[in-house]
């Protein structure tokens, strides 16, 4: 590796072309991963481009993904719909010289370079909780709300969740895992049964921005409401209204367009060179500062942020 | 006919007092809070007002794949237009996304009506073109709750005398395009037009404004779902309704409506529309696991078809007894009954 | 008495089929010419990969469809044979025979299918929309939240390796040799004319000792072997079996084989014709992918190319079809 | 009345169907008070003309008058507001709406409000009814009405339409000699009230029976016009034929040999009871019997299209599955059914692909068609049959009713079968193809071939059958000999209940 930490001495950044893949199109929180990676792209004079299907499965990817490695591009930035599926496309991809980050939501090791990591999932897990458990007062039924039955992210952070459960809030007690497919529809309607079918739920967790939506939009117009608190990761113009409304108490998210700058300063730093992408190297992320790449090629962008009434005002994303 | 028609439709109804009841009885909010009531009447107005104008449209021996893909882009319309011009009454704003649906309705009209060409093919076509129209215009952009007038939203949940308002709109539009196939000469073309198009041409029934106008009410109705839409899921992308299309046409089959055309009713298309979706809120509370919804869905269609099968069948054997029993006085009499043995029918169909 | 109206060269181009064979090699030129990174190996590659599932599919289909039926759970059928044959892998069962497992599976539903359709003659329209919902409940029901993955590489890459250094999948021989199978049988077996007759007058066809009914079964059975089949490769071709997997193809492999010159109505259809219309869908995907267009667009081009197929010879034949009155001519 | 302008006046109207010229100048002259007869061959364009004048065509030359004025439809609704109803060829009925609506389908009565009133329709059906003497319920749905049920629904339509011009298409061919008797009085009725109509019919004694004056049409052009009075059947037969025809009846006589076809006890509750006879190599066996007696039924189920509940059916001394044609056909069982353009041709084929649509099975080598052996065999036997069509790839759709029903006959022949079953094997063809079709069954009988010839055409049945067998309410009435088969002895055996006189009468019609 040549990790001498200088992003600004490669030089090989302006003719880097990078495409962004993201889960699906038409998600804002991709929106702002975008925003993010843009915002990168220019500071570093490299062009990038976003591509992807319009809905979130991993058959839909491949495509895009032959696409970027028929094309040659620099570097694939990438949130995977599932861990192996698109790997074998991935390999290809980078056999024919793409480097490949994903961000997000990882694929197994072996199929990309680098893991940009919005926070640790322990991290995700025990902030959701401790928000979820302050909330309902320490005890009662809670559910989950998720998206689809097979990403690997959330149900990361739903195994982790579990297990903090059981060891640190005998009071809690998980009901049900539903999920919403990170379809505003379903969603909804999932949150209308899980009050259906759990008249005593107390909390509703969704750790996926498209679920806390639709659960605060469903529980802001139910007699649940004040009752039933609702909180998980979602993005502040979404929740805007239901927390000024007071549905939501407060919920929590890293920043989705520091996130693509990060993951888009990686993979410029990996195309051009300036990084090999094993544990140790480090690199210079613009406004970010400098990060330092992790163990199985993680690199971790910081903790949560919790966003309440107090401070929404301040983000529009 | 008629006698035959009603229990069909019972017949439906039933099954939904069953569901509502059995699940009712394992878990008494279902039915008996504010919120299960509320949710009972609510959450199918949506997918009732989509059937009811497919089953217009079916009812005319067509069908139209395209009603997700326009729900999906009136949605957005809605919420971009609420963006626009906050100030716009909210009448004004349903009144532009109904023709919005019309409008794309009618171009799958025209394009069935004058080229002579299949709606399958064509609404298939057309749901891809119009979901790409949303995808292109909306790209990842969303309308989020706070775009949209708190009233708009309040209507998407708001109740009257305990009825929310959305299931209103449901039932009035429901009754009055019932009211219409039931009482007009259009209606009772529209019918024909379905039962045998070469013939309704060759009666000179104005087939094709009859096609056209049965494809634009279906647009209409589809741009209505979507102002409904945007109303109660508060958040519009460019996905919204995407697949529905055949969640609706499976409401219509459930409802009763023949796939083929000319016979059924909207009441029942509606009332397989509350089914479908009345069942699939009532699986987790009984304690089947969300995932095998969408197999108890299938079953439900499958056996709705069968059924409707097995209620001609019994109808054309009594129509044939009656022709043996009582031969009119001019025909000679003779026993040869017509030639609607079992094995007849599935021919004709098959 | 002449045997052909029209001279043969007029029989072979004049047809639907030749309309969408046009339209291909066209848009084959183009990408080539104007689209960066299209005449490239890999382009083949990828393209031979992409539209196999959504070829095998759309051969059974045709004949389906050429009998004025259709089968819309295909694509559930092949979630439902990924999701069993990760499940057998997992309990432990060959490869070879999970893979018979599942295609048997399939032809299990496509029997379902059939029955309802020919034997109890129901409307293959609403039972294969019924049937669409159930096996792709029954395959989200079997495997929950999980993905079965870890499938052994040779077969993992048996799904996508090349033939030696050309640009072709060794999977095109497979392809090749079903698109034969069915075009003889198609085409020029007495099988493929009764499936002909059934579209155009099923009555009539009964009358001539055609087993109308049995030779729907079969349709069906063949559909959901083949679709299982596909399937399987799906599973393989992503490492990962999953009850989701597939989701919305039917109607990708409809447009295809319409796109293709099948009449919707039935009694009319080509296999050349139908591969023509896949590798179009593929060619417009792909070259519009290189290009950088979105999906969207990609999504417009073909709803817009479907409908042109249908309604252009239409046009192109309005002033006869005018002549005719087509409302007489049926009575 | 001679003064006055006709109520139709049709002069050199002309229409092509791509190459094919259907009518190539119509000429017709309909004055008000009169029922005027239109006959001619096949493919003579009588029904195309009756399309120009219901608006269902356009022309593409000549004159159209209605009482003088010149008129040019768009529609079929433009002539019916003009006051033309027509009974087209083919009922078409929409079967999903009951009796009532499908008569008064765009037209019904309205109420408050413009709403149908749905009681003042219902008067309007029962009385139209009464005035047929029929006794339909108008409440039923039009499905699973028999074919002269039907027909009497389309008729009830024209009428209430009031129009000054009732066309009817042969509207007789389905209908019982009871019904046509009725269909006649209100044509009368009609005539007498100062209406027009047209009656088309390959009937002549019914043109006698009904008609003032007979128009005869040939290949499209108006052949002669005249008094039905002044001119014999004969007369009017050469005219459509513009030749002589030869014997009508050409009987070959022949000498019985071995059981082809033998039924036995053959049983199907509701249908046809305890149904048994015999055909032996080289005979006619005539199926006689009144509309609806079950004799189509009986060779379905021969045929293995219908199930039977008991019974054996045995070919050459093999007795054949039920419910399997398939099997039947290997038997060497043909049949050429009654519907020729629903049962008996794949319409949308070509000529080729019917001929061979059977004996194609045989064609293949090892599961595959052989190139062109189809064209060979197709051309081998419409040679043979005289199928007269542009080319062998043409569509039996384009062919006259005449040609396709050689190519029927020539698709089972090619089969080379035992037993041939023809049903109405002459239902709607022109005289002159009538006599080749009746030539062609007593050669190929003559050559060994067993016949079964079901026919409601009393004189065809007397003319070629070697015995008779008579079918009433679904049993065997009777089996005569060809001595003893005089249309008397087969009408009495057939009406069930007749009285001598009545069976006579019937007979002769
Ligand atoms: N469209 C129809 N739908 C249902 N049944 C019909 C229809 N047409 C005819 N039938 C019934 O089929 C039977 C046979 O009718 P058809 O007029 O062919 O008499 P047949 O005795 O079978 O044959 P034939 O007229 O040669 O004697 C009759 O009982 C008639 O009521
Ligand atoms: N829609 C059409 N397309 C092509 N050819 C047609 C069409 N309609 C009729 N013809 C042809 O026009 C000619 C005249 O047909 P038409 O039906 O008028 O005869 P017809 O005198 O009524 O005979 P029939 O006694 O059999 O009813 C026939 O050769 C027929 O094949
Ligand atoms: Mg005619
Ligand atoms: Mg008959």
């Amino acid at each position: 590796g040549s990790g001498d930490g200088g992003g600004d001495g490669g030089g090989g950044t302006d003719d880097v072309t990078i495409t962004m893949l993201p889960k699906n199109l038409g998600n804002p929180y991709f929106e702002a991963s975008t925003a993010g990676a843009q915002e990168a792209a220019d500071e570093l004079g490299a062009t990038v481009e976003e591509v992807g299907p319009d809905a979130a499965s991993p058959d839909a990817q491949v495509p895009f993904i032959n696409t970027a490695a028929q094309q040659g591009v620099g570097a694939l930035v990438v949130s995977a719909n599932d861990p192996t599926a698109i790997g074998d496309a991935l390999e290809e991809a980078r056999s024919a010289g793409t480097k490949v980050v994903t961000f997000d939501s990882d694929t197994e090791p072996q199929f990309r370079d680098l893991f940009v990591n919005q926070a640790s999932p322990e991290g995700i897990a025990d902030k959701q909780l401790e928000l979820v458990a302050d909330q309902i007062g320490g005890e009662g039924e809670i559910a989950i709300l998720s998206a689809s039955a097979n990403a690997t992210n959330q149900n990361a952070w739903i195994a982790l969740m579990e297990e903090k459960l059981a060891s640190d809030y005998p009071d809690i007690e998980l009901v049900e895992i539903v999920y919403g497919d990170d379809d505003d529809q379903t969603s909804f309607d999932k949150t209308a049964a899980l009050l259906q079918s759990h008249p005593d739920l107390k909390g509703i967790v969704s750790p996926t921005t498209v679920g806390i939506a639709a659960a605060a939009r469903y529980v802001s117009t139910s007699d649940a409401k004040g009752r039933v608190a609702v909180t998980g990761l979602g993005t502040p113009n979404q929740m805007r209204e239901y927390v000024e409304d007071g549905t939501v108490e407060a919920f929590a998210l890293w920043n989705p367009t520091d996130l693509g700058y990060l993951a888009t300063q990686a993979a410029a730093a990996l195309a051009s060179g300036d990084i090999a992408g094993e544990e140790g190297d480090t690199f210079d992320a613009g406004r970010l500062g400098e990060f330092t790449v992790g163990a199985d090629g993680e690199v971790l962008l910081g903790d949560p942020y919790v966003y309440d009434e107090t401070n929404i005002g301040d983000f529009d994303f | 006919m008629r006698n035959v028609l009603r229990r069909r439709e019972a017949g439906i109804a039933l099954a939904l007092l069953v569901v509502i009841g059995v699940t009712t009885a394992v878990q008494p909010g279902f039915l008996l809070s504010a919120g299960g009531w509320r949710d009972l009447l609510l959450t199918p107005a949506i997918l009732v007002v989509l059937a009811v104008g497919q089953a217009v449209v079916v009812i005319t021996r067509n069908v139209d794949l395209s009603v997700g893909s326009v729900l999906g882009l009136t949605a957005y319309l809605t919420g971009r237009l609420f963006l626009a011009a906050p100030d716009l009454p909210i009448l004004v704003v349903a009144l532009v996304a109904v023709a919005a649906g019309a409008l794309l309705g009618l171009i799958n009209g025209a394009i069935v009506a004058f080229a002579r060409v299949p709606a399958l093919v064509i609404t298939l076509g057309t749901l891809y073109v119009y979901r790409g129209v949303t995808l292109t215009w909306a790209g990842s952009d969303r309308i989020d709750a706070g775009d949209m007038p708190r009233t708009f939203l309040g209507l998407g949940t708001r109740q009257v005398l305990g009825v929310p308002v959305l299931t209103i709109v449901g039932a009035v539009v429901l009754l009055a395009v019932a009211y219409y196939l039931h009482t007009s000469r259009g209606g009772r073309q529209l019918y024909a037009t379905g039962s045998d198009p070469d013939a309704a041409a060759l009666q000179g029934l104005p087939v094709r404004r009859r096609l056209l106008g049965a494809f634009a009410l279906g647009g209409a109705l589809a741009g209505l779902a979507g102002v409904m839409f945007a109303a109660r899921y508060g958040t519009v992308s460019s996905g919204a309704g995407l697949g529905m299309e055949l969640q609706v046409v499976g409401a219509v089959v459930v409802g009763g409506v023949a796939i083929f055309g000319g016979s059924g009713t909207v009441a029942g298309a509606a009332l397989g529309a509350m089914l479908l979706l009345t069942i699939n809120r009532a699986l987790p509370v009984v304690g089947i696991p969300d995932f095998w919804q969408r197999a108890v869905v299938g079953v439900l269609i499958i056996g709705a078809i069968a059924l409707d099968r097995v209620l001609a069948n019994r109808r054309s054997r009594r129509l044939a007894a009656a022709r043996d029993t009582d031969p009119p006085a001019t025909t000679p009499p003779g026993d040869a009954p017509p030639g609607t043995g079992p094995d007849d029918r599935e021919e004709a169909t098959a | 008495m002449r045997t052909h109206a029209r001279p043969w060269w007029q029989r072979a181009l004049l047809t639907r089929e030749m309309l969408t064979i046009l339209i291909l090699v066209v848009a084959w030129i183009v990408a080539s010419a104007v689209v960066q990174g299209f005449d490239g190996p890999l382009t083949i590659t990828y393209l031979v990969l992409d539209v196999a599932p959504v070829l095998l599919i759309a051969l059974p289909m045709t004949l389906i469809i050429v009998t004025g039926e259709i089968d819309l759970s295909v694509a559930s059928v092949v979630g439902l044979s990924s999701v069993t044959f990760g499940l057998l892998y997992q309990a432990g069962l060959g490869l070879w025979a999970a893979l018979l497992a599942s295609v048997l599976l399939g032809a299990v539903c496509g029997a379902v299918n059939g029955a309802l359709v020919a034997y109890a003659g129901l409307p293959s329209l609403a039972v294969t929309i019924g049937s669409l919902a159930l096996y792709r409940g029954l395959a989200v029901g079997l495997l929950g939240t999980t993905a079965v993955t870890g499938f052994p590489e040779p077969w993992t890459d048996g799904a996508t390796e090349n033939l030696g250094e050309s640009p072709y999948p060794v999977i095109t021989l497979g392809l090749l040799a079903l698109i034969a199978v069915f075009a003889v049988l198609l085409h020029a077996t007495p099988f493929g004319r009764d499936v002909l007759d059934i579209g155009r007058s099923s009555e009539a066809a009964r009358f001539s000792g055609v087993d109308v009914k049995r030779t729907l079964l079969i349709l069906f059975v063949l559909s959901g072997a083949v679709s299982a089949l596909a399937g399987v490769y799906y599973t393989l071709r992503y490492g990962s079996a999953r009850g989701d997997n597939a989701t919305g193809m039917e109607l990708q492999v409809v447009a295809a084989v319409l796109l293709g010159g099948v009449s919707i109505f039935g009694g009319r259809g080509a296999i050349h014709g139908v591969v023509a219309g896949v590798l179009l869908i593929g060619v417009l995907g792909s070259a519009l992918r290189l290009e950088g267009v979105t999906v969207n667009v990609i999504n417009i081009v073909i709803g817009t190319a479907l409908v042109v197929s249908v309604v252009a010879p239409r046009i192109a034949g309005g002033l006869r079809v005018r002549r005719r009155d087509a409302a007489g001519q049926r009575t | 009345m001679p003064n006055a302008a006709p109520t139709l006046r049709l002069d050199g109207v002309a229409k092509s169907f791509g190459p094919v010229a259907a009518l190539r100048s119509g000429t017709l002259v309909v004055q008000a008070g009169s029922i005027h007869a239109l006959v001619g061959e096949n493919g003579a364009g009588k029904s195309t003309l009756v399309k120009i004048v219901g608006g269902v065509h356009r022309r593409d030359a000549g004159v159209v008058e209605l009482d003088g004025a010149p008129v040019d439809f768009a529609g079929p609704a433009e002539a019916k507001a003009a006051g033309v109803a027509v009974i087209h060829q083919e009922p078409a009925s929409f079967p999903d709406l009951t009796v009532t609506e499908n008569i008064f389908l765009g037209r019904e009565p309205l109420g408050r409000l413009r709403r149908i009133d749905r009681r003042a329709m219902r008067e309007g059906a029962r009385d139209l009814f009464r005035e047929l003497g029929v006794d339909l319920d108008p409440d039923r749905p039009a499905e699973g009405l028999s074919i002269a049920d039907q027909q009497i629904v389309e008729i009830a339509k024209a009428i209430s339409l009031d129009a000054r011009l009732l066309v009817m298409d042969e509207p007789t061919a389905a209908l019982s000699a009871v019904e046509v008797r009725r269909l006649f009085a209100v044509a009368r009725g009609l005539r007498d009230a100062g209406r027009a109509v047209v009656f088309i019919s390959h009937r002549l004694d019914e043109v006698a029976d009904l008609c003032d004056t007979v128009t005869v049409m040939r290949d499209g052009a108006h052949v002669s016009t005249d008094a039905v009075a002044d001119v014999t059947p004969d007369e009017l037969v050469r005219r459509m034929v513009g030749r002589d025809v030869a014997e009508l009846y050409p009987k070959v006589p022949s000498t019985p040999g071995e059981v082809a076809l033998r039924v036995e006890g053959l049983e199907s509750t509701g249908t046809f009871h305890d149904v048994s006879f015999e055909v032996r190599a080289g005979e006619i066996v005539g199926l006689a019997g009144l509309v609806g007696a079950g004799r189509s039924e009986i060779a379905r189920a021969v045929f293995g299209i219908d199930r039977y509940d008991a019974g054996r059916v045995t070919v050459g001394g093999r007795t054949l599955r039920p419910g399997d044609p398939a099997a039947a056909i290997a038997a060497g069982l043909a049949l050429v059914p009654e519907d020729r353009r629903l049962q008996g041709l794949v319409t949308e084929s070509s000529v080729v692909r019917n001929v061979s649509s059977v004996a194609r099975r045989r064609l293949a080598r090892l599961g595959i068609l052989v190139p062109d052996a189809e064209a060979r065999l197709a051309r081998d036997w419409s040679g043979r049959l005289a199928v007269k069509a542009g080319a062998l790839d043409a569509l039996a759709t384009t062919m006259s009713g005449g040609n396709q029903q050689k190519v029927v006959l020539a698709k089972w022949l090619a089969t080379g079968p035992k037993v041939l079953m023809v049903d109405e094997p002459t239902r709607g063809i022109d005289v002159g193809t009538k006599a080749e079709v009746h030539r062609l069954l007593s050669t190929l009988a003559a050559e060994g071939l067993a016949v079964l010839m079901i026919s409601s055409e009393l004189p065809e049945v007397l003319g070629m059958a070697d015995r008779v067998l008579v079918v009433r309410e679904g049993r065997i009435a009777v089996e005569l000999s060809r001595a003893e088969a005089t249309p008397e002895a087969v009408m009495r055996a057939a009406t069930p209940g007749a009285t001598r006189s009545d069976a006579a009468t019937e007979g002769a019609a």
